[in-house]
Formats: structure tokens, C-alpha cells, sequence
């Protein structure tokens, strides 16, 4: 498989307190992957070290063949990996067109209003909206101008950080977190039926055992 | 003993809670679930009083906790811990629990300034009785140390303890298994087990961690979108529909 | 007190008004960005005033040169000093940052001294002092010109921030540093920018007061009102700081006409205290709040 | 072995007028003196994280009133007038700190800044009873029938109350209410929920803080024997938060040491004119990039800790 | 704790103060002499102008030539940045630590005033303290520098309403020790002409718009309009007056303002404006005092310009040296004091002869000056203040 992003061993330290502890993952070209684990076991953090928000302590980002490990943010979205990250953190004093356009940032002058067009043609409550502020949006609103937003550099990675907060993930492959470690790894359809993921979100192995 | 009714509250055009209503017994376990942004936190805020409602009510032992100010909440037996810890961090740990057990301490200012006989023997006192929380919580190794060089699981420990240092009668843990591993996980599942047990504590729990919350729970509620979706026996929620749906999506995707 | 007479008051507020506006704005662009406040705004202004002033003793520079000597050494010099200092602490907290900038304005007017002394200087003037008669009313060129000229930089820095993907990248920073991040804004360059454009503001803000206070090393102690100013606006709000300036130099001066002598002088600072006591986060300013 | 210590530094203290020149007992007097402010500083500021740049008005209040207690009625013992300042200048605190329970950093910095020019202006205005600009020669301080004009007496006078309300501090921090002050500083919000009464608290951090002040001003009064409004400038205040920057937030020896090291530079420096500020500055600004907590965090102090350190 | 320090206390209340040593700062070689003055703060160009180019610059011109008796002078000042508290530290310091002969020429009331009782106490003179309040006036060990507010306020009004027949006064004054010591004498020395101030305003330091306070003023319709103040707020001031277009009023301004600064300042906009003056112009002079104040000043600092704050330093030195010089080889505090007060007549080639009587004041005479094309143009000769 030719992976677009690969990870190798990484392990991340907020202050004294471990994060990720060697993590190794790879996403193909065109493919999605999903991150699965409970609360704290590190996707967040997994994430925000590809898109250059923290610093690994240990271990290798490598993105289309390139080491972006010690890059800053910024270089990492221009070279095409956005990041939508968890609570949409949109920009309440932006109205839905300065979010828009500031997810822009990178992009070359003359094809932003291309962007722009294909953002509301993706979400076009954003077009009705525009001139609303993000901070007034429901929660729907402002996940879809988060990704909206994060389309507008028209990235070749898309990183999602719980996009949905509850609706169905589409899998096609995952990797189940647990305190920083991967535990699980496999195409969707295997990860929906193994226990360790059904008891990750709901305990059903451990009810299944106790009945 | 804790009531809380038709509980409302939004944030900026968010519904938060949307007419939430539950009961915990004397000496039970109780969990709130939900897929993240259902409200969980949000309950514990306004019962501790960091949250005014819009609507709603919140009884604690007969008496109305809204409009109350956190301390005094607090001083009326309620304790918690925070989903993100929030332990003093440039205090040691024995100092977290120590703080823990303010209400119960009667030196005023004067007389700790003066260096009065009866702060010294409270203070004597209160050291032990925190040594003695530490020690029961396995902390008492690094009772010296900062709280905010611990490593998390330590820290969700400390403060544990520092709100069992409160002496409640109702502690209310927000995530308490997060980032542990399961051997820890089931350490913790003991000592919530025994805190109900030997101390007769009503615990109210918010966790995402099914094994913790399947394991303790004498009944469990589910929130999603800021209502109850469910309420019942842990077995019972496990195999709930609409709960499954919440959290995995219909089966049809 | 005729009419007349305080037509000329208000007016003469009112430019003294668009002055601490430009000061708070520098401020609050600075404390966006980085959240720090620039105890050392005032004595930046002061020294780039003063390099704009040397050049035209050496080379007798007519006055719209002195003015860009004059902003090219206030960019130059809050470039450096983001670099050279404020970068190195980025790790400190706000408090420390605090301090390092009053350890800066405590150099820099050190330094004004060495280099220019205490005495203070005439500063030639893009105005004349001679009133203009507008029927009944005399107004002063010179109170219309700060006032017309502060005007015309707050529209061009409206502009910026509205119009520019750094005005843009600028306001993102301010609102949500990681979120700003990953829209590929470099959070670094928006500091050093901000520091410059700060810098920059502050210049003008010099050149255009320095005829009114003179040119002194002492003259940087013009940014307590750039301060005050900010408060009363609501720190981190640019309209904020645009109406608390001009609210505080008219009030500033229309108080000595009907207060008692008593306290006159403490007006500004009284008012600061009870807006503050009634919007603790000033006119136009929002309340922040903490999640847990 | 700290007993030994204490007792060694006590001694040094009671015979420092005996082996030091004459000019340092005035400037230990001095030290003392502004070490009081900056244990009372760092109580509102270290402790509770509420920024002062109005100290120099709280120092105001206690030396007026002291001075004017001691003019008006001269029979009063030193030792009352001292606590008489201390309890005005804290009521002074309490009414400053009630409002500015509304405000976080930088809006409190403000206030108390505005509150520093405000106490400049009260005692210009109120000059039928301070003299306003013409200043106020302080009469000597007098206990029973002596009067501690020298300055070695002024010194043990000094040094007396000093060592009194380092005591106290000591005691405050390392029990009940220190760690209440401590908590708000670390959450806030984990504070509330552990029982603690945080307007209270930080109220209480306000009015303890104003009364070590005042009671500091009142010995000011007597050491300097001349107030005028010119004394208490914002740069005084300023002078006082670099002391507990320099020492360390939040530590009773660092406000010691930071006091002591600012005096002395202060000193030192005087001669050096226009070089002061700019050595001062660069002092300032070296300290927060190389030693953001002060020398507090860089020398381990072995007195004046809980058991628990 | 306190009871153990009684004992203590009493033995100390009587080893209080003691003896200087009769000639401390003073050997065979050389009279040390400090000051505490004003080198940061709202007085630093002053402070640093009367001492370093003042003091210092005749001190120069002495020791060049031999010293005073063989004696070498030498200063040593510190800064108080105006501050009281500060001037008493330095005082203590230049007294006790660094044994200094004499303090001379601190500046401004409250450091003056706040070390006035130690000095005294001491037995250190004060030489020449650099402000206009009165507060000086008649002490043992102090010789007053500057003309005091109270005969400045006599020789101008006695002027002005005397010879010039003007009734109607106002003032614009700085909310300071220096301003209303003004204020109060202007107000005695009307009532003795049956007159009194029509207006009063003041100014606060640092200030950036004094519209309103000449708008006020400009209300009540003065003849002649006082200006209290320093160098720049007054420039604010004369230039506020032209931006309203005020020509009805004599603006003047006082013996601590009339100087070439505020002419500077303030431009075209002072043209006009009268003062009493207590130098004579450091620049265009030709007394023979100034014209060798300003080779002197030309020789050892040739980038200084010559100003009334450096000529005033200039003279204290040189009233120093004379009274030094008298005093003789036995050169101590008391027979300096004695020396300094048997001078009369003292031509110094700068101010009138002087004459210092029992009040200890060195310079008690101005004369009247208008500004024209940029100059102060003398009208009368030395006013009498007595």
C-alpha cells in the first residue's frame, strides 16, 4: 500500500504526563480511517501531532514521503493536511464567510472564490448564513463550517477530530486507541464486530458475560 | 436524596440540557452516560453550582440547591472531581487534600496568624486525617510531591481524595477512569465500590469507560442531545435500541 | 462659557482623544495577539518620535519624511524588540511578560536619555496653531488635523483588518490561537506583525502629539491614557479602544470646566474605576468565562 | 540544626546597628520596611494571583495615618498607631477589594493602578488635614516615655514589628487560610468546590494585604519623617511588584530577599543617575527570561516551610 | 519578644546621634561635597543641567586654578527622582557613609523639606536647596539658592499693579508645592494693592490639553494672566491662547519660568508674553559674569548649551568657593556658615551685589523682561523684593 501518511513509533508528553506511548499508523491515498477509543486514550492528541499542534517526543510523521515531524502548523497546511478539530472551535467573531475565507489562508488569491463556491455548494445553509456570525450557529452549523472551513485549502488529508458526536462513522478501516496505544487495527467491518470495540463504547462483552 | 427536575440550560443557541429529570437514592451508584456533548459535565455543573439553569429544579436531601453558591454547595456535602483534573498543581498533595477538608477546619485568620494553640492541634489533626486519605488512596508516596507532576492517573486519584476530605455524603466523579489503564480502571472500581460500601456514600458518576460503568452501576441514565434517553439496570441500557442507535448509528447506517 | 469657547474644548479633546485612541489601539493589537500588555508602548512611541526628529536636525528632512523615518524606526524597533525579547517568552506567563515590558519602557527611556536627554523639544508640526474661523466658532488647524489624521489611520487599519489576510490572520489569533493554526496561519509571524503594526501605529500616534506635549523622553508617559482608554473601551476591542480614547479626552477636559478643582484631576482615573465597577470588562468589551 | 539557624540570624539582626556603619541600619530599616509591603504583596498577588499596581496607595494610607495619629495625639504609643494604620489601611482594602472581586488580571491591575493615582489625589485634596503638596513632617514615635528618634532605635522598632508579621505570615501561609488563598490562585473553580469561599478569600487576600502595607506605611512615616504625595508614585508600586518577582511569587522569603535585593540595588544604584533605570530595566527583564520565579525558586530556603515541604 | 527589647531601646535612645566629626569631608587635599537631586522624574533636566554643567563647571574652573586654599572640591550626587524618601536615603548616605562636608543644591520642596530636619539635627549646611518655597527661610545650617516664591510674588505684583496700573489678575498655576506657594503669595500681596485674583486654574503635571483651563480663564476677563508653571505645560498654555485667538491678556510668567526653554517650546506663541527674570540671559548677556560662565562652559563643555539651570549651579559653586575661600585653611561647618554670612556686596559678575543677611537667602532680586523675536528683551533694572 502507498501510504499517504505514515506514523512510526510516536509518543507525545503533555508536561510530565504521557499522551501516546509509540503509536504506529498508516492512512492510504483516497482512504478513510477512523480512530476509535474512549475518552483520553489519545486520538485527540494523535491528531494534533500530525497537524503540527504538539510536538512528538519521540517518533516520525511522514506525509507523502516527507518528514513532516518538526514542521510547524503552518507548513502543514500548506502542504495540504487540514484539521477539524474536536468542539469545531470555529471563530465566533468571524461571520460564516471570514471563517471561510480564513480557512483560506494558504490558498492562492485567485482560486478562493472557487473554494468559497464549492464550500457552499457542499453545505449551502453556510450560503444563507454567511454574513451570521459563527459564535450565533447551532452546533450542526458550525461542524459543517468547520469542515467547510477546513475544505477551503483543499487539502489532500482531512483529519476529523469526532466530526459527528454520535452520528454513524462511515469506517473503512480503524484503529482502536487505548491510554496511547494502538490496540486494534483492521478494515471496519472486522472492528464493528470485535468485542474490544463494542466494549470500548458500550461494555456489551463484559454485559454479554455477566447474562 | 439527590433530585433533580426538568433541568434546562443553553449556551450561546447550544441546548446543553433540554428538560432533564433524574433521582439517586441513598447509597447508590448512579451513572450518567451519552455520546460526548450530550450534557453529561453540564449536570455536574449545575448541580455543584458553576451553572445557574433556566429552568429546572435540583433538591439535595429536601433542601434546594439552586441559587446557592458552589462553597456552600460544597459545605452541604456535595463533592466532585473534574473530567480534566483540576488538582492545585503547584501544591503538593497532601496541601490538595488538606484544601479538601477546609470546611471542616475552624482557624480563622487571626488566630493562625498568632499561631494559636488550637490552630496547631486542628492543624496536627487534619495533617493526619490526610495522611490517612492518601495512604487509603496509595498516594501516600508522594504526599510531598506537586500535584501537576503526577501522572494523571495519581492526579484523578488526588482528587478523589481531596473530595473525600470534605467528608460528603454525595461525591459525584466526572470521568474518573479517563486515561487510566484497566488495571487501574479496576483499582478504581473497587474503591468506588468500597466508598459506598464502607463509607455510605451516594456516588453519581459520569464515565465513558462501560466497563466501569456496567461493573458499579446500580442504575444508569443516557443522555444524548441533553435529554434522557434511557434509565435503568445497567444490563438493561446495554441492550437498549435507541441507546445503540446513539452510540454506534442505526444498523443501517 | 460661550458656546464658542466650548465648541474649541471639545474639539481640543476630541485630538487629544484620537491620540490615546491610537495609543489603545496599539495596545489591544498587541494584547490580541499575544495577550500581553505593552507597558513599553508609550517609550516606543517616544523613541521612534525621536529618531524621526533626529533625522531632520542632521538632514533638515521636510516633515512627511521625518513622519516615515519616523514609522520605518517604530517598525524597525518592535521587530526587534518582539524578537529579541518577547519571543524568548513565549513560555512565560502573562504576569512575566508584564514585568519584561516594564523592564523595556524602563530601558528604552533610560537609552532616550543617554542618547537625547532630559530636555524637552519643539517638534515642527504638520498644522498651524492659528484658529480658523467657522462662523462663531474658532477651531485650531491643528486639533482638526490629529483629529482628521487619526481618523484616516483608524479607517486604513479598519481597512486592514477587515480587508487583508493579515488584518484577517490577525483577528483569527486573537479570537483562537490553535484554530488559527490550523487554517496555516503562523501564529509567530502574527506576533511579529502585531508588534510592528502596534509599533507603527504608536509612530504616527508620536509625530502627530509630539508638536502638542513636546518632544521629551518623558513625553512615552502619554500611554497611561492609551491604557485608560483601553479599559474603558473594553480591552481587545478596537471600536473599544476608539471610543474610549475620545470619551476620556473630552472628559479629560471639559471635567476642569465644571468640576470642583478637587477632583478634576482624578477624573480619568475615577471613571475608569466605576466603569469598571458597572461593565467589569468595559464598554465594549466581553466577558470571558471558563470551561471545566 | 534550625534552630541554630533562627537563632543565629536573630542574633545578627539585634547586633546589626552595633557592627554595621550608621547609614545601614537606615537602609536595613529600609529593607525591612519594604519587605513588609512585599509579604503583604505577595499575599494578594503571589498567593491569591490579584495583581497590585496600587500598592503604593495602600502604603499611603498607613503612613499618613500613623503620621497624623502620632501629630494629633502624641501621647499615643507607637505600637497603636502602627496597628491603628494597619486596621485603616485594611479597611481601605476591604472597600477596594469587595468591587474589584469583579475583575481578573489585567482589568484588576488597572483598578489598582487608578486606585494608586486616586490616593495621590485624596491626599492633595484633602490638604487642610495632610498638608496636601506641602508634605508632613512626621513628629519621632514614641513608646511610653521614649522616643525612638535615633535610627538604630527606629531600627529595633522596625525590626520588631518585622519579625512580628513574618511570624504571622509564616503562620497564615501554612495553614487553613494560606491554602485557601493558594487554591483560588491553582482553580478557582476546584477551590469553590472544596468548600472554600472564594470572594471571601480573595477579599480577605485584599484586606490582610493592606494591612501589612499600612502597617509598613506607618513605619515609613517614621523612618523617612517626611510624607508628601510625591512618595507614593506608580513607579513606587511598581517598585514593590518587581520586589516579588525578583523574590518569588508566592513565597514569604522570596518577598524578603526580593525586598532586600531591590533596596540594595536601588541603593547602590543611586549614584549611577541615568544609568539606574536602564541597569534596573535590564535587571527586570533578565530576571523573567532566565529566572521566571524569582530566587525563590532558585535557592531552597530551609526556614519558614510547612512540615510538609 | 518587645519586653526583651526595652533595654535594648533605652540604650539606644542614648547613643542616639552621635558627634559628627568637626571637619568631616574635609583634608588636606580636598572638600568633598554631595547632593541629592533629581536625575530621573519630572525635574531630571534641571537637576542634571544645575549639577554636572553647573556645579560641577565652576568647580572645574577652581580646581584648574589651584582650588581653594589648596583643597581640590569634589561632588558626588545621587538621584531621587523627586522623591522624599529617596533624598533622605541619599542624604544619610552622603552624610554617614560617604562623610560629605556639605549637601549642596538639592532640588525641589519635598526632597528639601524631607531632609531639612536631619541636616539641621546634624549640624550638615544645606547650600543653596533649588526651590521657591519659603519653608527655608531662617535656618541656621540652610542658605536658601533660588528667589523665594513670596518675594518674587512682591516684586511682580508691586510692578504691575504699582507701577503698571494693571487690576485685573488670574493665574494658571501647577497643581504643586510650586504653584501654590505662588498662588497664596500672589493672593497677600494683591490685597495690598486691594486687589485680588480674579481667576485661578491649575494644571497638573504631565498634562496634554489645558484648553479648558484657559478657556476659563479667558471667561473672567483678566488683565494680566500668571504663569505658574514649567516649561512645557506654559508653552502648551501660550500656544492654547493663540488657537482661541486670546490677545486681551498679558500673559507673565514667573522668576522659575522666564527661561530660553519655554521661549523654545512655545515659538512664535510667546512673543509678547513679560516675566520676571532672576538670570540674566546665559546666551546673550554681557555681564562679565555670564560671558565667563558661558567661556567656561564653551571649554569644558562644548556641547551644552548654556542655560539658567547650569548658570544657577555656576553661581552656587562660585558662592561656595567664595564662602570656602573666606573661611579660610580652618575650613569647618561653622566657619563656613560664618563666612557665607558676613559676605555682602559680592559681585559675582551674574545677579545685583549681593548681601547675605540674617535670612540666609542668596538671591532675592529679579528684573522685568518681555519676549520679542524670540528673545527676552530687559525693561527694567534689578526690582527691589523688600
Amino acid at each position: 500500500m502507498s501510504a499517504a501518511l505514515e506514523l512510526e513509533d510516536l509518543a507525545v508528553f503533555y508536561g510530565k504526563r504521557r499522551a501516546l506511548e509509540g503509536v504506529s499508523l498508516a492512512v492510504g491515498r483516497g482512504e478513510i480511517v477512523t480512530l476509535l477509543g474512549a475518552n483520553g486514550s489519545g486520538k485527540s492528541t494523535t491528531l494534533r501531532a500530525i497537524s503540527g499542534l504538539v510536538r512528538p517526543a519521540r517518533g516520525r510523521i511522514v506525509y507523502e514521503g516527507r518528514d513532516i515531524t518538526r514542521a510547524p502548523a503552518d507548513a502543514i497546511v500548506a502542504a495540504g493536511i487540514t484539521h477539524v478539530p474536536e468542539g469545531r472551535e470555529v471563530f465566533p467573531e468571524f461571520t460564516v464567510l471570514e471563517n471561510l475565507l480564513v480557512g483560506g489562508h494558504t490558498v492562492a488569491r485567485r482560486d478562493v472564490a472557487g473554494r468559497l463556491e464549492a464550500a457552499f455548494r457542499l453545505f449551502p445553509v453556510l450560503r444563507e448564513r454567511r454574513l451570521q456570525l459563527g459564535g450565533t450557529l447551532s452546533g450542526g452549523e458550525q461542524q459543517m463550517l468547520a469542515i467547510g472551513r477546513a475544505l477551503m485549502a483543499r487539502p489532500r488529508l482531512l483529519l476529523l477530530d469526532e466530526p459527528s458526536l454520535g452520528l454513524a462513522p462511515m469506517l473503512a478501516r480503524g484503529y482502536v486507541l487505548e491510554t496511547g496505544r494502538v490496540v486494534v487495527a483492521g478494515p471496519s467491518a472486522a472492528l464493528t464486530e470485535d468485542p474490544r470495540v463494542r466494549t470500548a463504547y458500550l461494555g456489551f462483552a463484559k454485559a454479554a458475560a455477566a447474562r | 436524596m439527590l433530585g433533580v427536575e426538568d433541568l434546562s440550560i443553553s449556551f450561546g443557541g447550544l441546548t446543553a440540557l433540554d428538560g432533564l429529570g433524574f433521582r439517586v437514592a441513598e447509597r447508590e451508584i448512579f451513572a450518567l452516560i451519552g455520546p460526548n456533548g450530550a450534557g453529561k459535565s453540564t449536570v455536574f455543573n449545575v448541580v455543584t453550582g458553576l451553572y445557574r439553569p433556566s429552568a429546572g429544579r435540583v433538591r439535595f436531601r429536601g433542601a434546594d440547591l439552586l441559587g446557592l453558591a458552589p462553597h456552600q454547595i460544597a459545605r452541604r456535602g456535595v463533592a466532585r472531581t473534574f473530567q480534566n483534573t483540576e488538582v492545585f498543581r503547584t501544591l503538593t498533595a497532601l496541601d490538595n487534600v488538606l484544601i479538601g477538608g477546609h470546611a471542616h477546619l475552624r482557624g480563622g485568620l487571626l488566630r493562625a496568624a498568632l499561631g494559636a494553640r488550637l490552630v496547631r492541634r486542628e492543624e496536627a489533626a487534619a495533617r493526619r486525617r490526610a495522611r490517612a486519605l492518601l495512604e487509603r488512596l496509595g498516594l501516600a508516596d508522594v504526599a510531598g510531591v506537586e500535584a501537576g507532576g503526577l501522572p494523571l492517573g495519581l492526579q484523578k486519584r488526588l482528587e478523589v481524595a481531596r473530595a473525600l476530605a470534605a467528608e460528603p455524603a454525595l461525591l459525584l466523579l466526572d470521568e474518573p477512569a479517563s486515561g487510566l489503564n484497566p488495571t487501574e480502571t479496576q483499582t478504581l472500581m473497587a474503591l468506588i465500590r468500597r466508598l459506598r460500601d464502607e463509607d455510605g456514600l451516594t456516588i453519581l458518576v459520569v464515565e465513558h469507560d462501560m466497563e466501569l460503568v456496567m461493573g458499579i452501576s446500580d442504575r444508569v441514565a443516557v443522555l444524548n442531545y441533553g435529554r434522557k434517553i434511557a434509565e435503568g439496570k445497567p444490563g438493561a441500557i446495554a441492550t437498549d435500541p435507541a441507546v445503540i442507535e446513539a452510540y454506534l448509528g442505526s444498523a443501517d447506517g | 462659557m460661550s458656546t464658542a469657547a466650548l465648541v474649541h474644548v471639545v474639539v481640543s479633546g476630541l485630538a487629544t482623544g484620537s491620540i490615546y485612541a491610537l495609543m489603545a489601539i496599539s495596545l489591544v493589537i498587541v494584547y490580541n495577539a499575544t495577550r500581553t500588555l505593552n507597558f513599553a508602548q508609550g517609550e516606543m512611541l517616544m523613541v521612534s518620535t525621536f529618531v524621526g526628529w533626529t533625522a531632520h536636525q542632521w538632514l533638515r528632512l521636510p516633515l512627511p519624511l521625518i513622519m516615515l523615518v519616523a514609522v520605518v524606526a517604530a517598525a524597525l524597533l518592535g521587530w526587534l524588540i518582539e524578537r529579541a525579547v518577547i519571543r524568548h517568552s513565549i513560555a512565560a506567563t502573562h504576569f512575566d511578560v508584564l514585568i519584561i515590558t516594564l523592564g523595556l519602557s524602563l530601558v528604552l527611556r533610560a537609552a532616550a536619555v543617554l542618547a537625547w536627554t532630559h530636555d524637552e523639544f519643539p517638534f515642527p508640526s504638520f498644522f498651524a496653531d492659528r484658529p480658523i474661523a467657522l462662523g462663531p466658532v474658532r477651531v485650531a488647524p491643528v486639533s482638526l488635523g490629529i483629529i482628521g489624521g487619526s481618523l484616516l489611520l483608524m479607517l486604513a487599519l479598519y481597512g486592514l483588518f477587515r480587508g487583508t489576510r493579515l488584518g484577517r490572520a490577525m483577528r483569527a489569533v486573537a479570537q483562537n490561537q490553535r484554530a488559527a493554526r490550523l487554517m496555516g496561519i503562523s501564529v509567530e509571524r502574527v506576533y511579529s506583525a502585531s508588534w510592528i503594526l502596534a509599533a507603527v501605529v504608536g509612530g504616527i500616534a508620536g509625530v502627530l502629539i509630539a508638536p502638542v506635549i513636546f518632544l521629551s523622553s518623558k513625553m512615552g508617559l502619554v500611554a497611561i491614557n492609551g491604557f485608560t482608554a483601553a479599559v474603558l473601551g473594553g480591552f481587545g476591542s478596537m471600536p473599544g479602544a476608539v471610543v474610549g480614547g475620545m470619551l476620556l479626552g473630552v472628559i479629560e477636559n471639559l471635567a476642569p470646566l465644571y468640576l470642583p478643582s478637587g477632583i478634576k484631576h482624578s477624573v480619568p482615573f475615577l471613571l475608569m474605576i466605576a466603569i469598571l465597577l458597572v461593565r467589569p470588562s468595559g464598554v465594549l468589551g466581553r466577558a470571558r468565562r471558563r470551561k471545566v | 540544626m534550625r534552630r541554630a539557624l533562627w537563632l543565629a540570624g536573630g542574633l545578627a539582626l539585634l547586633l546589626w546597628p552595633w557592627a554595621a556603619p550608621p547609614y545601614f541600619v537606615f537602609l536595613a530599616s529600609l529593607i525591612v520596611v519594604n519587605a513588609i509591603v512585599a509579604i503583604g504583596l505577595n499575599l494578594l498577588s503571589g498567593y491569591t494571583n490579584q495583581l497590585s499596581f496600587g500598592h503604593a496607595g495602600f502604603l499611603a494610607v498607613g503612613a499618613y495615618v500613623a503620621a497624623l495619629l502620632t501629630i494629633h495625639a502624641p501621647a499615643l504609643p507607637v505600637v497603636a498607631a502602627l496597628l491603628l494604620a494597619g486596621l485603616a489601611t485594611a479597611l481601605v482594602g476591604l472597600a477596594l477589594g469587595i468591587p474589584c472581586l469583579r475583575l481578573e488580571g489585567l482589568y484588576l491591575a488597572m483598578a489598582t493602578l487608578a486606585f494608586g493615582f486616586v490616593v495621590v489625589e485624596a491626599i492633595l485634596n484633602l490638604d487642610w488635614i495632610t498638608r496636601g503638596n506641602d508634605g508632613l513632617r512626621v513628629p519621632v514615635a514614641r513608646l511610653g516615655g521614649l522616643a525612638l528618634a535615633s535610627d538604630t532605635a527606629k531600627y529595633y522598632l522596625v525590626v520588631a514589628a518585622g519579625a512580628l508579621l513574618v511570624w504571622a505570615a509564616a503562620n497564615i501561609v501554612r495553614t487553613r487560610t494560606g491554602r485557601a488563598l493558594l487554591a483560588i490562585r491553582e482553580s478557582e473553580i476546584a477551590a469553590q468546590a472544596s468548600g472554600v469561599h472564594v470572594a471571601a478569600y480573595k477579599t480577605l487576600a485584599f484586606v490582610v494585604s493592606a494591612f501589612y502595607t499600612g502597617v509598613a506605611g506607618g513605619l515609613f512615616a517614621f523612618i523617612v519623617g517626611y510624607l508628601s504625595p510625591d512618595a507614593f508614585d506608580v513607579f513606587l508600586s511598581v517598585d514593590f511588584v518587581a520586589m516579588i518577582v525578583v523574590g518569588g511569587l508566592g513565597s514569604i522569603p522570596g518577598s524578603i530577599v526580593g525586598a532586600a535585593v531591590i533596596t540594595v540595588l536601588y541603593d547602590t544604584l543611586a549614584a549611577f543617575q541615568n544609568y539606574r533605570p536602564l541597569i534596573f530595566g535590564v535587571i527586570l527583564i533578565a530576571c523573567m527570561l532566565f529566572m521566571p520565579g524569582g530566587i525563590a525558586s532558585r535557592v531552597r530556603f530551609p526556614v519558614l516551610k510547612g512540615d510538609n515541604a | 519578644m518587645r519586653a526583651r527589647l526595652v533595654p535594648f531601646l533605652v540604650l539606644l535612645a542614648a547613643f542616639a546621634a552621635a558627634p559628627a566629626g568637626a571637619q568631616q569631608g574635609v583634608t588636606d587635599a580636598e572638600i568633598l561635597l554631595g547632593g541629592s537631586n533629581s536625575f530621573s522624574g519630572p525635574l531630571a533636566f534641571t537637576g542634571e543641567q544645575m549639577t554636572k554643567y553647573g556645579i560641577d563647571l565652576y568647580f572645574k574652573v577652581v580646581n584648574d586654578g589651584g582650588g581653594i586654599h589648596g583643597r581640590r572640591i569634589r561632588t558626588v550626587y545621587y538621584d531621587d527622582g523627586y522623591k522624599p524618601q529617596e533624598a533622605v536615603a541619599n542624604t544619610k548616605k552622603l552624610v554617614e557613609q560617604d562623610r560629605v562636608f556639605a549637601i549642596i543644591a538639592p532640588q525641589g520642596s519635598p526632597p528639601v523639606v524631607a531632609t531639612l530636619g536631619y541636616l539641621e539635627e546634624q549640624k550638615v549646611p544645606m547650600l543653596f536647596p533649588y526651590q521657591s518655597s519659603p519653608v527655608t527661610r531662617g535656618k541656621k545650617y540652610v542658605f536658601q539658592g533660588m528667589t523665594v516664591s513670596d518675594r518674587s510674588s512682591v516684586m511682580m505684583i508691586d510692578y504691575l499693579a504699582g507701577q503698571r496700573k494693571y487690576k485685573r489678575f488670574a493665574a494658571i498655576y501647577q497643581d504643586d508645592e510650586y504653584g501654590k506657594s505662588f498662588l497664596t503669595a500672589f493672593e497677600k500681596d494683591l490685597g495690598r494693592h486691594g486687589l485680588k485674583l480674579v481667576a485661578s486654574e491649575s494644571v497638573k503635571r504631565g498634562v496634554t490639553d489645558v484648553s479648558a483651563q484657559i478657556a476659563k480663564l479667558q471667561a473672567a476677563k483678566p488683565d494680566v494672566t500668571f504663569l505658574v508653571l514649567v516649561p512645557g505645560p506654559a508653552a502648551q498654555a501660550l500656544k492654547e491662547r493663540q488657537k482661541i485667538g486670546w490677545t486681551t491678556t498679558l500673559m507673565v510668567s514667573t522668576g522659575p519660568l522666564t527661561d530660553e526653554r519655554y521661549l523654545a517650546l512655545a515659538g512664535e506663541a510667546a512673543e509678547g508674553v513679560e516675566g520676571l527674570s532672576l538670570w540674566p540671559d546665559p546666551l546673550t548677556s554681557e555681564l562679565p559674569g555670564v560671558k565667563l560662565y558661558r567661556q567656561h562652559m564653551q571649554k569644558y563643555f562644548p556641547k551644552n548649551e548654556p542655560n539658567r539651570y547650569s548658570i544657577a549651579g555656576y553661581f552656587a559653586g562660585m558662592l561656595f568657593a567664595e564662602g570656602a575661600k573666606r573661611a579660610g585653611r580652618a575650613l569647618t561647618r561653622d566657619s563656613l556658615i560664618a563666612a557665607l554670612e558676613g559676605i555682602k556686596g559680592f559681585e559675582s559678575g551674574i545677579l545685583a551685589p549681593l548681601t547675605i543677611g540674617p535670612d540666609h537667602e542668596t538671591q532675592k532680586q529679579g528684573f522685568w523682561v518681555r519676549v520679542e523675536k524670540g528673545r527676552f528683551k530687559t525693561l527694567t533694572d534689578w526690582l527691589k523684593s523688600e
